[in-house]
């Protein structure tokens, strides 16, 4: 699955983008930002608000319920400031 | 209709008029050109940098375009937003929406602008004299965007 | 802050952009350009024309831009109406708004082109196929001036 | 006093401007709508509709009850449709 990390996503993990294998069990977008933030310091980081998260999978932005099985990019990133 | 999502600036006067010559049954169009401000709730900014979602970006722009147009009788709009880095005074975003009637066409633009004040995948960071920060998202956009809810 | 009243066409795109690049600490433009359409109401046109009250026109716009700029935070507003004939396509009117903030700008244009449409000393002619009518004012003009009545 | 009349008010009454001596006794703009409406059968048409008789007195739209006493520029004309 592919990752993608915007903005200070993408400064705290220092990861713009890879290619990830997932471990058995994550079934929805809150069992990724688990299994994410426990990953090291500068994703602790990044994941610790999850009020401050947003997520996008397969480009349309969802909700942390939605699940991730089959899905072939997600995208995390602050709130939108556009306009 | 259409939307464009580019590096480089854009002229606004020539955007519209090409739209408002688009058909005579066009009575109105409304426009809204977004630009860089100098200052910022208070603090100088001497630059601002927006970075987007590639694909997502145009995907979600078309989306809510044609939403625009199904909500509202129009005859033709258009959204283009830029990227990259833009000092104060330079204009970072232009809806145009054209409608028979002008109702149509101011709500509908103040819908574009609201939502993708909120909804676009777009963060803008702003140069400082205390350094680079993250503009942080607005209640006040976003009470904005949630009066279009149905 | 200016009123224009005149008989020539005009370039909506270059007014527009010389607005935006009044000051820096303008974060939204908006505006507003009317057009004759070929069609009002149903039935076809091939021309309209503009009277006013010259002297009154002038002093009433100039009059309702500065309420304008008392009831919103404007950093600059245009308005300019042409009068005189005009064939379906052309631009009559065009107001234009800045703002630190892109709310005023929407709500001040909206409040002057509502204004325009029911209190400014202009009467509209239409050539039709079947002779020349004057327009009848519309309710929905007055509804939506009303609604800024304080 | 100047009168002027526009739109459907000079065409009916064949007269876009005019210097008129008023006759005593004509105190607000309702009865000078019904001087003017006495005049001949053109004036008489134009100023027929009360509800669609606007009326500016020195260039400021006023109601029927405005005195015009010391006014120099009275102007007759339909419902506004600018814009």
């Amino acid at each position: 699955m592919k990752i993608l990390y915007f903005a200070h996503f993408r400064e705290k993990t220092n990861v713009a983008e890879e290619d990830v294998e997932l471990p058995a069990g994550l079934t929805d977008v809150n069992s990724l930002i688990d299994w994410l933030a426990s990953r090291d310091d500068g994703f602790a980081d990044a994941f610790r608000d999850r009020d401050h998260i947003r997520v996008a999978v397969n480009q349309e932005h969802v909700e942390f319920d939605t699940l991730i099985e089959g899905a072939t990019e997600v995208a995390f990133f602050p709130p939108m400031t556009g306009g | 209709m259409s939307v464009r999502v580019q590096l480089e600036d854009f002229d606004a006067g020539a955007e519209i008029a090409k739209i408002s010559a688009t058909n005579t049954n066009v009575g109105g169009v409304c426009s809204f050109v977004g630009l860089v401000r100098e200052f910022d709730e208070g603090s100088a900014i001497t630059a601002m940098t927006l970075e987007h979602y590639p694909g997502m970006t145009e995907k979600q722009l078309a989306k809510i375009e044609a939403e625009a147009h199904e909500r509202w009788p129009l005859e033709d709009s258009l959204i283009i937003h830029r990227y990259g880095r833009m000092e104060p005074g330079e204009q970072i975003v232009l809806v145009v929406t054209a409608s028979a009637h002008r109702k149509a066409a101011f709500e509908a633009c103040e819908f574009l602008i609201d939502w993708l004040k909120t909804q676009a995948p777009f963060w803008k960071s702003e140069e400082t004299p205390d350094g680079a920060k993250w503009v942080d998202a607005k209640a006040a956009d976003d009470e904005a965007a949630d009066k279009w809810k149905k």
